[in-house]
């Protein structure tokens, strides 16, 4: 299973095309669940209200820790494709950040692998955010 | 030996740069590295229990021992997402 | 919070197209989570090829049940929106029989009520399944 | 006193129909009308720990009163999604 994962990593500074990620999707006949995620810059940090957050990757580190995490997923859940956009740069309120996607034979390894993807980013990943006012 | 230091994020605020070269005895480790670093960067200090350090694009603990042409890079907890 | 939440049922024979799903979400400033669920029938149920599934649901009974469990759920997380659509008829093997997308504040209780109304809905909501070779 | 009663996915086929009109004595439960179902519809015994019995779009239990005119659904296991 985990050679045949299929795996795509786009860090951007373009805006996140939810519509354009979905129509490339590829999903073979065993596959029943898919899991989305989309997280978007929230009008309020820590009580005070922003208009954006600048979003600064350590660009090489954080592609090589997203594919040592995806090989760690390919281990643990029988997953059939993960896809993962996290954009960079200046982030308007509304807007998603970030945008992942699990494809799976059953529900329960699709919600896992995808909150355990996300917790792990936000351990390992060298990105951070400030905010702008 | 020389290698080179990368501050992100936070770090380059508190150090005011965001790379720099680092002359170093031959076997010092990443920790010996980080206390030189924090001698010259004071504002680095309390920050000294939240720092990553990462040599390459991996992740290292300060025991590690660096070679000459190291790219090394420090910086605070990651918050992507 | 939960008067405010904006619940969407959908039963329907008719396709789910996500496009259009995404394209009618609302999102106000304070969310900041986006967690979607895509059920879609697989090619193999209990070992064995099928070509469908026929979906047959008690309808008023399936939206009541729906409606309690959207009204259990404003209760237990602070969620905006919940939207659900549920094929019933014929739906054949790569098509989607579900979809789910509830939109929080935070990721922790998206995936959390996710999950809970998929386990829920598994459990009182009266639609059947029967495969078609 | 009459009711309705409906049966759903396996259980119409279990018993050739998807409803019928039981008569009852007035102050009967639905466990009473389950009884009266499960002998004049012999295949739905071996289903009798998975049914679930609902008046109107409400789940209830055996030992329900039922009224005349109540509208009941007999039915195995849900399984959407």
């Amino acid at each position: 299973m985990e050679c045949r994962m299929k795996k795509q990593l786009t860090i951007t500074t373009e805006t996140i095309n939810e519509t354009d990620l979905i129509a490339t999707r590829t999903m073979s006949v065993g596959m029943g669940a898919v899991v989305s995620f989309l997280g978007v810059v929230r009008g309020i940090e820590e009580g005070k209200a922003i208009s954006a957050i600048d979003y600064e990757a350590f660009e090489k580190m954080a592609q090589h820790q997203f594919n040592l995490l995806f090989e760690e997923m390919a281990k643990r859940w029988p997953i059939e494709s993960v896809r993962l956009v996290h954009r960079i740069g200046v982030v308007k309120i509304n807007e998603p950040s970030l945008w992942v996607e699990i494809v799976t034979p059953h529900r329960g390894e699709a919600f896992a692998a995808c909150q355990w993807l996300i917790d792990e980013m936000k351990r390992v990943v060298p990105i951070w955010k400030k905010t702008i006012d | 030996m020389l290698v080179t230091v990368h501050f992100y994020s936070y770090f380059r605020e508190l150090t005011g740069c965001g790379e720099i070269n680092e002359t170093l005895h031959s076997g010092d480790t990443l920790g010996v590295l980080h206390d030189q670093l924090m001698a010259r960067f004071p504002r680095l200090v309390t920050m000294r229990k939240s720092t990553l350090l990462a040599v390459g694009v991996e992740y290292q603990t300060r025991d590690y021992v660096l070679r000459d042409g190291d790219e090394v890079s420090l910086f605070p907890p990651v918050q992507g997402g």
